[in-house]
């Protein structure tokens, strides 16, 4: 299979960036059929995402995490499992954001490419859509998705890495909370797409928590640009806070932008979803103060080479699911080490009694059990950042 | 919760998105009024304009007025290329270009994710700052976006009424084969057309570019606004672009601000199914419409 | 013999235009009656509230002495009213024999489920269609052209398949619409002999036409319109010498109503 | 008309194909090359839906819309009143057609291009609805856990692919029949008429807006009943599995196939369904492809494959059926 990084070579280095996915596998035109008698092995990988569509960006980032830790790893040498070491292959599907393409890439995973364990999918409806699959052929499943639904009792082999606004929000909250003592009053607008309303569902109850009134729930359609109709609903109760929930990085730029131009007074509020570069950069100055969920502090020089690296070899810059498919990759590769096993019902154990990981951001546990009934939810280190002056300054770091 | 800043205020920013999807439709429905044709790939000739404008006002530092005619022109001159080789050797087949124009639609999709990225873009804006009254906000930039879609307005109609090109377009759009037996040189007629369609578009792009955001698929809201237009105001009319595009866009700033953004969302479509129900040629349709 | 179709007190008013203004007249069964008037004359008007594509804005069509105002064209077919049309309507893209195959369909099979082929019952059916079908190529004399799809028809063959359409529907009342419109005399020949043999089989005619010689040798019965309303009415010679059907011919329009 | 022996060559092509049809689960082993056949086979029932809608001429871009009413009923249906799949399955069909039989009366007497601007807005509408109406379709997350399909006399649920493509081709098969016999009968000669010119049509007796309701009430059906299979068969159904764009695909297949033959549709969904497989390695390219693709079939092959087919294999019977004897008369015309 033609890997996509050759592919953009051939189309010569002056090309735009935004674009370059290199499916690079370090042990290049690695024959595919295993040749494992011996002590060497290829252990493949599978991975779905929005590889095209509006999601390509999220998507990217989450095949960029994954291939370099697998990476990471190939140099040294492979995976030492028990008597055998596997080198990583990643096999990358594009499921278009939607459900029945993401279906589709995963029974061609698990059935052609016989892969025992798939990184992805980005959406929470690509979600659903593979769990009959995955399930029942005992593929584990290490995903991103916002949807509660993702995580359940029935399903032991589906693992969520990023954490959502249902671990997030409290902590952030409380802290915002503390910040803005005098803020009471709190309106959010998300898009009406399955981020939306799961997202809000979450922020509501902590923003009640710590003494804030949600005065106001706004959604708007996904591909909307003029905000100004909906902000003007919401400065009619002039709101202390603006929630931007779980709006892209483009949206969040506009929304604040239009709401400083028709007056807004408040303060910027980001829970949900990473990545906030885009937003100042379309801002400009409306995006002063804004409180943002940041997954990575950017300046620490750990992540900065891990950022640096992608950005170098992808041509886009990072954002927060990189860095938790890096981290998740490599804390699998760790634990198919420990457990000399590749079994995924040795490996879903190990998973769910491991206290706990640390990564390159600090320590990883696994909780969940409370909102989904099974510890299946990566909880990560966050920082709660604000922009000061079109910089991004990280204000606190909360940990699991 | 109504008071007279909030009508205000409705009005002021209707009348701002009416102007972009004005300056939609109006391209939209001159080439289905021309070519009867359902250009499908209408927004991406909007969102072509938008990267033309930022590339050459970021990169090559063009002043953003100039940036917008040159884009004009350089997608103008794109679309009659294009004409040419998709559309004109289907001539007459209805259905064979509503579909070439999806294909086109997605491949100009295609390449631009290609060549752009997904990601978002956005162009300092020439105007800045808001005029605030007691009960009124209203950026300077939206103002320039109205203003200089009227100016677009009036050269459009003085185009269209008073020079031998506007003439040969209404002779063409009345009747085709009439207008051959004239002279008219119909198959440059359609390519002119559908030139003039595209930088149209390509100028509602250029003008929002600095007050939205663009990226590649922003292409598909857009054209979506203005089939809405156009079926309101009744296909192939002028007027009725120009009329459909400020109904629709006091209409849902209203629905937006008093009921929220889903209602407004849902209004453009029960409002064209209504009218295609009530007057299938719209409001202000000519009676072949 | 009796009366096939009367028309009493037609008007039509498009906008402030009366293209027909309370026209009245009948028509015997088995005879041939030409409508004539000048250009703008209202006589296709009068032809369209006839067969039901347009509404009269006053007065009634009795056919058989039934009312059939308010019956769109495909009941009118139904009850015996065939037209066929000035600008050629035909299948073009399929070919002669179907386009009449589908005219003989639409005619005979009264319910849309009958001949769901049954085989049996189907094959019979449809043999008995496509015998018709021959048949009546053969009177209007195109059974050699029978596979060629209409388009590529001459203009007198494709005039001719769509008084055979017509034909297929078994009027009791055809009406034609400017028959012979753009065809040279051998052509207007060949169709008046043709109308002749129809009208032999009992179908009554109803032709509105500008060839006066056509209509003078062809019709037994004239009408004579202008301006929406009727200037005379009688047999060939009667209408010919009628002081005002000339004048509205040679252009001294204000003749005294 | 056609000669007697090609006739008997196109009942041993249909025979072969059932049969061949019939065998694929035996002979293909891999879970995903089933998974492709039965959506082939449920793409391929959307498309003959359409192809009796477009038989009369009218062009439709809301076939998706019927297909997410059948699939989000049929799941309700099972989900929520427990009813068997048999049952649930029908009154999907049944009830994307009352949908259609109440708008139908009222847009089929919209024109070509104001058809298709109604029906583009129709679809829209239906996709909006689905997201907002969270009570009725899980709104943008759909609808999951949806179970897999069980027959009266047949224990158990059809749980594994190669089960699910017996019932799926069984439905299609029916379909096709339907139609076939339909399309051969006096109605199949209305709509035919009815397409080529509505207005002669009306005049030799045939009632248009009938034809068109009954053909456009018969398509939503199959629309229904495919959105019924792709719900139980997927499990799991959210908005996005039915936008404008699915509409497009199987508008697709019938002009790709050939929208004037019943083999159009069918050949459409056998090339489009597996079509993004082979366009996963150019990525990048492959939305541009599917563009450039559609743009040259409009071009170069408007009347889709099967045309370029039916014309090869007419002229290879032509050529087959002109006289080499000697002497032989050419065949004047052949009486049926």
């Amino acid at each position: 299979m033609s890997c996509l990084g050759g592919l953009r070579a051939k189309l010569g280095s002056a090309w735009k960036a935004g674009v370059a996915l290199a499916a690079l596998v370090v042990v290049a035109g690695a024959p595919n059929a295993t040749y494992a008698q011996g002590k060497k092995a290829e252990l493949k990988v599978g991975f779905i995402a929005a590889l095209s569509g509006p999601g390509m960006s999220w998507g990217m980032g989450m095949l960029g995490g994954l291939e370099l830790a697998a990476e990471d790893v190939n140099k040294a040498g492979g995976v030492v499992v028990g008597d055998t070491t596997y080198t990583i292959k990643v096999i990358a599907y594009d499921d278009k954001y939607a459900g029945p393409p993401a279906a589709q890439a995963a029974q061609r995973l698990v059935s052609q490419d016989e892969v025992k364990v798939i990184f992805g999918p980005l959406g929470s409806v690509s979600m659903l859509a593979i769990a009959d699959t995955t399930e029942s052929n005992k593929v584990l499943v290490l995903s991103n998705s916002y949807t509660m639904k993702a995580l359940s009792k029935d399903k032991p082999y589906t693992f969520r890495l990023t954490p959502t606004t249902a671990e997030n929000s409290d902590p952030m909250v409380a802290f915002i909370a503390k910040d803005l003592p005098d803020a009471k009053t709190v309106a959010i607008i998300s898009p009406n797409d399955e981020s939306g309303k799961e997202v809000q569902s979450h922020s509501e109850p902590a923003y009640q928590k710590y003494g804030l009134k949600v005065i106001s729930k706004e959604f708007y359609e996904r591909g909307t640009q003029d905000f100004v109709p909906v902000l003007t609903r919401i400065m009619a109760q002039n709101p202390a806070i603006l929630d931007l929930d779980g709006s892209t990085p483009v949206d969040s730029g506009v929304i604040m932008k239009q709401a400083r131009q028709i007056g807004f007074k408040g303060k910027f509020v980001k829970v949900g979803g990473p990545g906030v570069a885009d937003s100042i950069k379309i801002a400009g100055p409306a995006a002063e103060d804004l409180y943002y969920y940041s997954p990575w502090n950017p300046e620490e020089p750990k992540t900065k080479a891990l950022t640096d690296r992608f950005e170098a070899k992808y041509k886009i810059p990072m954002n927060g699911l990189g860095i938790f498919f890096y981290e998740g990759a490599h804390m699998l590769f760790a634990t198919m080490k420990q457990t000399k096993s590749v079994d995924t019902d040795v490996l879903r154990k190990a998973l769910e009694s491991q206290k706990e990981y640390m990564g390159l951001q600090g320590r990883y546990v696994w909780g969940g059990a409370k909102a989904y009934g099974i510890n299946h939810q990566w909880i990560a280190p966050f920082f709660v950042g604000q922009v000061r002056k079109g910089a991004e300054v990280m204000r606190t770091k909360i940990e699991p | 919760m109504i008071t007279t800043s909030t009508i205000a205020q409705i009005l002021v920013n209707g009348l701002t998105s009416g102007a972009f999807y004005v300056l939609m439709a109006l391209g939209f429905t001159l080439i289905f009024g021309i070519l009867r044709l359902v250009n499908f790939a209408h927004g991406e000739f909007y969102m072509l304009g938008a990267f033309v404008v930022y590339h050459l006002t970021t990169q090559l530092g063009l002043d953003y007025f100039s940036a917008v005619a040159l884009s004009a022109l350089v997608i103008g001159l794109a679309g009659m290329m294009v004409e040419k080789t998709v559309f004109a050797p289907l001539r007459g087949r209805e259905l064979s270009m509503l579909m070439s124009a999806l294909g086109l639609q997605i491949a100009i999709q295609g390449v631009m994710a290609v060549v752009e990225g997904v990601d978002g873009f956005s162009i300092p804006s020439p105007v800045s700052g808001v005029y605030r009254s007691s009960w009124l906000a209203f950026p300077y930039e939206r103002l320039l976006v109205v203003g200089l879609t009227i100016v677009v307005l009036a050269g459009f109609y003085l185009l269209i009424k008073h020079s031998t090109l506007g003439k040969s377009l209404r002779a063409v759009a009345q009747d085709g084969e009439a207008a051959l037996m004239q002279g008219i040189p119909v198959n440059r007629v359609y390519a002119i057309a559908f030139g003039l369609g595209a930088a149209l578009a390509a100028i509602a792009g250029g003008l929002i570019a600095p007050i939205f955001s663009l990226h590649v698929y922003m292409g598909q809201a857009a054209l979506l606004k203005a089939f809405i237009v156009v079926i309101l105001g009744g296909l192939g009319s002028i007027p009725g672009a120009v009329v459909g595009g400020l109904l629709l866009g006091v209409a849902e700033s209203a629905f937006a601000t008093l009921f929220g953004g889903l209602t407004a969302e849902m209004l453009g479509f029960l409002l064209i199914m209504g009218v295609l129900l009530w007057k299938p040629t719209g409001i202000l349709a000519r009676a072949d419409g | 013999m009796s009366e096939l179709l009367s028309v009493s007190g037609l008007s039509k008013r498009f906008g402030g235009l009366n293209a027909v203004s309370d026209l009245s007249f009948s028509i015997e069964s088995g005879s041939i009656v030409g409508l004539i008037g000048p250009n703008g004359a209202g006589k296709t008007t009068v032809f369209n509230l006839v067969c039901g594509q347009q509404q009269p804005t006053a007065g009634e069509v009795r056919f058989e002495g039934r009312v059939v105002n308010a019956l769109p064209p495909f009941e009118r077919v139904r009850l015996g009213m065939a037209r066929t049309f000035q600008s050629t309507v035909l299948y073009t893209d399929s070919t002669v024999l179907e386009n009449v195959l589908r005219g003989l369909a639409a005619r005979s099979g009264p319910a849309v489920w009958s001949g769901v082929p049954g085989l049996g019952r189907w094959r019979a059916y449809r043999d008995d269609l496509h015998r018709r079908a021959f048949d009546l190529l053969d009177f209007v004399d195109l059974r050699d052209v029978h596979d060629i799809t209409a388009r590529n028809l001459p203009y007198g063959h494709q005039r001719s398949l769509g008084v055979a359409i017509a034909l297929a529907t078994s009027p009791k009342l055809l009406m034609l619409d400017e028959p012979v419109a753009g065809m040279n005399p051998a052509e207007t020949a060949q169709m008046a002999q043709l109308i002749r043999r129809i009208n032999q089989q009992g179908t009554t005619i109803l032709v509105v036409e500008h060839d006066m010689s056509f209509v003078m040798q062809l019709c037994g019965h004239i009408i004579a319109v202008s301006n929406g309303r009727k200037l005379a009415e009688g047999t060939p010679d009667q209408v010919q010498r009628d002081p005002q059907v000339i004048a509205a011919y040679l252009g001294d329009e204000d003749v005294a109503a | 008309m056609r000669a007697r022996s090609s006739r008997y060559a196109l009942a041993i092509v249909i025979v072969a194909a059932v049969v061949g049809a019939w065998l694929v689960p035996s002979f293909v082993h891999g879970n995903f090359w089933l998974h492709i056949f039965d959506m082939m086979l449920i793409n391929a029932v959307l498309a003959l839906g359409l192809n009796i809608i477009l038989k009369t001429g009218q062009v439709s871009l809301a076939h998706a819309g019927f297909m997410a009413i059948g699939a989000y009923a049929s799941a309700q249906l099972t989900l929520k009143l427990a009813l068997p799949f048999l049952a649930a399955f029908l009154l999907s069909g049944i009830l994307a057609a009352a949908v259609a039989l109440l708008l139908g009366r009222v847009i089929l007497r919209l024109k070509g291009v104001y058809f298709i601007l109604f029906t583009f807005a129709l679809n829209e509408f239906i996709f909006l609805v689905s997201k907002d109406a969270v009570a009725l379709t899980g709104g943008n997350t759909g609808l999951v856990g949806i179970k897999a399909p069980t027959l009266p006399f047949v224990a158990g649920s059809l749980q594994t692919k190669a089960q699910f493509y017996y019932l799926a081709l069984a439905v299609f098969l029916l379909a096709l029949a339907f139609l076939a016999a339909l399309y051969r009968s006096p109605f199949g000669r209305a709509m035919d008429a009815v397409r080529e010119s509505e207005q002669l049509a009306e005049a030799t007796g045939y009632d248009p807006m009938r034809v068109k309701l009954i053909a456009f009430v018969i398509g939503s059906f199959l629309a229904g009943l495919g959105g019924s299979l792709s719900a139980h068969f997927l499990r799991y159904i959210a908005p996005f599995n039915f936008t404008f764009w699915e509409s497009v695909n199987f508008l697709l297949m019938n002009i790709i196939g050939g929208s004037f033959s019943l083999a159009g549709p069918i050949i459409g969904a056998l090339i489009l369904t597996p079509l993004p497989e082979f366009l996963r390695d150019y990525l990048l390219w492959q939305q541009f492809l599917y563009g450039l693709i559609l743009m040259l079939f409009m071009r170069f092959l408007p009347d889709g494959v099967t045309s370029a087919i039916g014309m090869s294999v007419r002229a290879v019977v032509d050529w087959v059926r002109t006289p080499r004897r000697k002497g032989a008369p050419v065949a004047a015309e052949t009486q049926p």
